[in-house]
């Protein structure tokens, strides 16, 4: 059985710093993206099936905030692709366990995508497994790994999940 | 028969010239699901490391037919047809296992892992009553097999019975770079798979055609990873099928032909665009060759790839006419250190749907799918470096590796 | 015409055999939908329970065809194509409800209970101008009207004029059963449906084959719910076009052969399988027979079943040629008491889409359904005990019953 | 060919019937794509105030072709296939922007604002190598080009070489209510789009018959916004392919026949219906003329609205045989003062998907297209007004607008 | 950057309002919509592709709390569609800033709609730019934007988003 | 007019019970899934069709711990069905009225399915109607009725909603 919640459950600062990334992608402030974590850091997109399978692959893996900072500048300026944006639902926010300042947490995703045609579709939904600092009221991610339920990706992941 | 009759008339141009009818027409995706996906064409089945063990399986589909490639009782390598023969249910849907026989959910009838049947329940029916005709012969009502052949740690499969040996089949001259990534154990590093809202065709043309590689993929470009002005060449197999297309990024000459150049890499977005963070393209020269990237295709659905230490296997699962995807199979080598494992696994952002080098790659196809809809009667162009169909020494400026690929197509189609 | 030529060739061996193509092909999908679902068949419409007043309507589809089934001011059951003769407009979206009369949306049309044209706005014009020309006659412009029959509380209709009377369609040998499960009046205790990712054909056939029963669902043979090794039967309609299937599960003898055979529930995933709290399956003999299971299939739709206490009616509405709709109906009787309605209520987990003894059904047809697309030229084999469409006394290790659907499938498509 | 052959027969009764299977039928589809869509007709492009500057460009797709809208660097229009000669990828994929040169992002073949290719890539080859080839004419492979016509302010554009001027083909009648609405600069107040389940024949109907208005709408209705006792008239543009319909509410005489009268605008639900704020239908007469209502057909696809002050053009995008797109600009024009824009903007509620004027257009279609799938050989009735197609002064009982679309259809599919 | 919550987070009366609105829409409770708005109000039905070229049209806009009863009234007396329900889910709440009892929030929302005959889908995903009043204890919208990510409308918007 | 929230809202306890149901499930961790109900417990899945009409029928109920474990062991070891994961979604929460340590509430939940063959839909969405139990900091639904909007199931439900 995991640990209780901390009394008042998680930190209203982490819950904050959930909706500041969503909205960071979702509403096109991919500049402000690479700030929410610590540097170094940990950012992967995996898929279940590997993961469970002990298989180490990423779609995405990045360990600095630079190389958070390059998917940013690669997708504005030296990728294309057709231009979309996602929307993400976040849900069932779980603490795992909290020491030293550190937070682990457990949540689901949901993240639609929208086309410049008008055109919406499920997109990805998984798992975010994320270690959370607290310092001075701020709060910034040191890892999240975003699990997708799916090994199939519509066409591409140019934005981050 | 009428699907004898051609089912489109091909423009002058021969191999020059893709009529756009073949990117969505019903009739022409069934011909091919029949005339190449079971012609004399080899397939990928997967690999050797994946079935270590005596029952080992896996599943795939081979065009629109699904397919368990497995290890018998023997530890020889079997492929079949994932279909019981009774009612025609598929026998596995888990996509890696282990199985000591193969067993039908619906009736449970049993099949031993060389496809042979070998149990129907209540065969004798129940007191006396029912049960199978004394004329069924269980011997008639095995599994549909394919033949097998295991190259390099590769194994691939075919349905026709005329289909050349496998390393004839690529050819001498493509066998030589199949064997210098094959030459050591493979280990698995990971899947995925990208639907592509696009015909399956134009993802393998996207495949052979190193000419979009330096102008699609500008962030590679740009950062000088892959040029037409380093060695390279476009090798094409002695029958024109297949082709592999290398570079060697470290010797890049006349680079300067790029700057300000009318390609989208030489346009003002990019002045002084370069990485924060370099570690992303660490590489090492792991073949003592200096290529850094190779790009092998067999025809129709398969390629080999080597972009700097990311080394994996592509299959194209063609989706009716206007889909298809792509498998990726995700590849170091057993005799890895840590430390490679590490860098091909950060490589890893170059490749795949997110991948820098790659992510155009899924994109162009649905731009053509919705470009050429409106038009069935128009066709591509594909005439740079003429008509024919050749390797080109040093050079790839060049699309003979898209006009083999439509030589293929044209054989074997009738068309 | 086109369509009257044979749209594939059957292959040798009758209806012990059926051809892949017929799951997938669009033009055979088109030659069912006219050939049989507005052949001389009876398609189930509903329940007399669900229409207790005069006006009282309710929705069901029949092939691609959208009918209301109604009751008219006298209270006689009428049935129309849910259609406006205007321009086409489903007059009724409501599944179920009450009217005095069917107003279509789009310009008013107005038509009484029995489908006659009453008033269409505007019918005079405008000052003089418009309006409906003189030779307009209302009466030929009604809703297209289907033949109804209601036989023991559950209302049939056809489109043809050839078909029997409904008893004698069903035949009198399975009307032994159908008066049995109808003799009390019906209380509907709810409705669900079931989307099935394969073609309508392959869901008859699992309602038409007991065979599957006692093998496909082994959390029933485990709890020793439906064996072969108890009484049972499969019963033929005289024309052989529809079945029915019953055993009686106190006269279990002889079961140990289940153990340790080659079938998915004697395997040892199952050692020591069984419920922690068995009230799920706790039954009575409500009909003084001891038959536990008896399902009963009308060509080409409909099925009656009874599952230990579980009453229902399951009508199966085609989605094109790779997909279906399993819409179920929920019963009890209106003299039942609160005990039986729990009990039914509780062993509803056996039933439907979650049921522990059907949820299988709705897996197997989405395997075949992939497992046969690649392959259109082979077909199916259904020779156990042999190639007769007959009655098979205390024995189900037979497939007859799925012989008996494609004899009256044949005969209807001309094939 | 094939497709000279009639697709499907047409029933007695000319244009006062449609058959059903022209809702449905993959190959009618095809053959309209082919024949209405790129035939003599002009279709919709987009507004001069959308294409300010030179290099402006916009995005629209006709029928399954996308076309991009330009001014050039001369600020003349110009429309092209939005499609690289090359290998079909479409060149632009923002729907509105501003570009110097259009380049492929595939090979980056380049044109100009002309559509004329510009340069391609390593055209000389590398080192002397590969290349393209000697006998390669760039003016032979420019973008393929729409001729266009500019009237109003409305930006139209046809694929065949036979159109008639726009101004002619609009027809002098029907040009006086497109002066009218046209007179002005227009302002794009915005833009969205509804998806339809349905044909897209099912919405242009609905666009070209007023009978329905006052019954359909009974929101409009009740509040005596649109009702056939008012001054109006459907008006046929000479050649009777297009029509107009208008009403002045102002004129309202005799509506006392819609009291209880048998259209569900009598019905009870109506008592007392009226708005708590009825700010949403303060209206000015900004003609002069006293029309509240004017709707403007241009076949195939075009709609020019005014609904009291709401302005906007429909445009409709066929989406396969069982869809479409109507894509809506909502305007007011460039002298508005704050006052005039602030009641555009309120009386926007009574149009578009969320219209309550509007929302039931996209509804019907739905209802049409599931109705009348199973019957593809029944048809509709449209004798309103009898058989003609022909201007009717002072009074709208009539479908002669819907007649007059379905002239236009069959005199150019030949059937 | 955002201002900080304040402590504790979003208001508890704010959360409540949140869910109290989207079962109002979802249990088929409209009549009770209209009162979760101060009067008068803003309620608008945007498209992200307008809002982000500046241009004004919205699907719906009311600015009363009367013309919020007449949408309700229409869409149950007078208007005629097939009928169908939504489900709302809401997510990554965002407090942008708080003054004067008025609270400025930022959420991301997914609604699926339901027709009668069984079938679900995807039906809209987008933003709620949202300003709440809290007077005693109880909260209200001053407005509420909806702002769709897609241009695209499957059919018709018969209840609100 | 529902009850206000007590002082802080909805107990952290409760909002961790749901998170917990959620991964359970969606984490494959179904033997931990019965021991979040009480003995005797109640949990339906019902459509709301049918509800809506007084109809009793469900297509999933259970009344004590017991018939939840034989749920999870009969999709372990006995029914057979194409292997399959959910994620889920749950927003809106309302809390209804809380009495004696009995918490009613009601809530929206959206959950995806997600095939081993990498596709993804949208497959159920409705309402919680939940009472759930405080006893030593320690939630547990004493009833959990799932009211599905649709009464269209795609293929099979083997796993709980
Ligand atoms: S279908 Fe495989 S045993 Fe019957
Ligand atoms: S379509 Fe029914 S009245 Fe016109
Ligand atoms: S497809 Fe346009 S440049 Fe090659
Ligand atoms: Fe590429
Ligand atoms: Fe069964
Ligand atoms: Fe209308």
């Amino acid at each position: 059985m995991p640990v209780e919640d901390p009394p008042g459950g998680i930190p209203q600062a982490i819950l904050r710093l959930f909706a500041e990334y969503a909205h960071c992608i979702d509403e096109d402030r991919l500049e402000d993206w690479p700030g929410l974590f610590t540097d170094p850091c940990l950012y992967r997109i995996a898929t279940r099936e590997n993961e469970e399978r002990g298989l180490p692959a990423s779609l995405i893996v990045c360990d600095s905030r630079a190389m958070l900072m390059d998917r940013v500048v690669s997708a504005r300026r030296a990728n294309v692709f057709e231009p979309h944006r996602y929307r993400h639902m976040v849900s069932c926010q779980r603490l795992l366990d909290a020491a030293d300042g550190e937070y682990r947490l457990w949540s689901n995703y949901l993240v639609t995508r929208i086309m410049r045609d008008g055109t919406m579709s499920l997109f990805s939904t998984g798992a975010y497994r994320d270690a959370v600092v607290l310092a001075g009221g701020a709060a910034r991610f040191r890892e999240r790994v975003v699990i997708c339920d799916h090994g199939m990706i519509d066409n591409l992941i140019a934005l981050p999940l | 028969m009428a699907e004898r009759e051609p089912l489109i008339a091909w423009p002058e141009g021969g191999v020059t010239r893709a009529p756009y009818a073949l990117f969505s027409d019903p009739a022409v995706h069934d011909a091919e699901m029949r005339r190449i996906f079971r012609g004399p064409v080899w397939h990928y089945l997967g690999l050797e490391v994946e079935l270590p063990e005596p029952g080992n399986y896996r599943l795939i589909e081979i065009g629109e037919t699904p397919v368990v490639l497995l290890r018998n009782g023997a530890g020889a390598l079997r492929a079949f047809v994932n279909r019981c023969a009774h009612k025609g249910t598929m026998l596995l849907y888990e996509p890696f296992g282990r199985v000591d026989e193969l067993m039908c959910v619906y009736h449970n009838w049993m099949y031993d892992l060389d496809g042979c049947l070998r149990s129907i329940p209540f065969a004798r029916g129940i007191g006396g009553k029912g049960g199978m005709p004394d004329g069924f012969r269980m011997e008639e009502h095995g599994l549909d097999r394919l033949r097998v052949e295991s190259l390099g740690g590769i194994v691939f499969g075919t349905f026709h019975p005329d289909t050349p040996p496998l390393a004839e089949y690529i050819g001498p001259r493509l066998m030589a770079n199949y064997r210098r990534i094959t030459a050591r154990r493979f280990r698995v590093l990971g899947y995925y798979s990208q639907y592509l809202a696009s015909n399956w065709k134009l993802y393998f043309e996207n495949a052979s055609d190193p000419y979009h590689a330096t102008i699609l993929h500008a962030w590679a470009t740009r950062l000088k990873l892959n040029r037409f002005t380093m060695e390279g060449a476009i090798e094409m197999s002695e029958q024109g099928w297949h082709h592999l297309s290398w570079s060697r990024m470290a010797s890049d000459a006349g680079g300067e032909i790029y700057e300000g150049a009318a390609f989208r890499s030489g346009q003002a977005a990019f002045d002084a665009f370069e990485l924060n963070d370099a570690s992303v393209i660490d590489q090492w020269d792991e073949f003592g060759d200096g290529i850094t990237t190779a790009i092998q295709t067999v025809f129709p659905t398969f390629v080999l790839q080597q972009i700097h230490n990311t080394i994996a296997t592509r299959h194209l699962v063609p989706r009716g006419p206007a889909g298809s995807e792509l498998v990726w199979t995700i590849l170091g080598y057993a005799d890895d250190g840590a430390e490679e494992t590490a860098a091909r696994l950060k490589q890893g952002n170059l490749i795949g749907p997110a991948g820098y080098i790659s992510l155009e790659d899924g994109m162009v196809g649905g731009l053509i799918q919705r470009g050429v809809l409106g038009d069935r009667d128009k066709a591509s162009v594909m005439v740079m470096a003429g008509d024919a169909v050749e390797t080109i020494e040093n050079s790839r400026a060049s699309e003979t590796g898209v006009r083999g690929f439509w030589t293929a197509y044209r054989g074997l189609m009738g068309l």
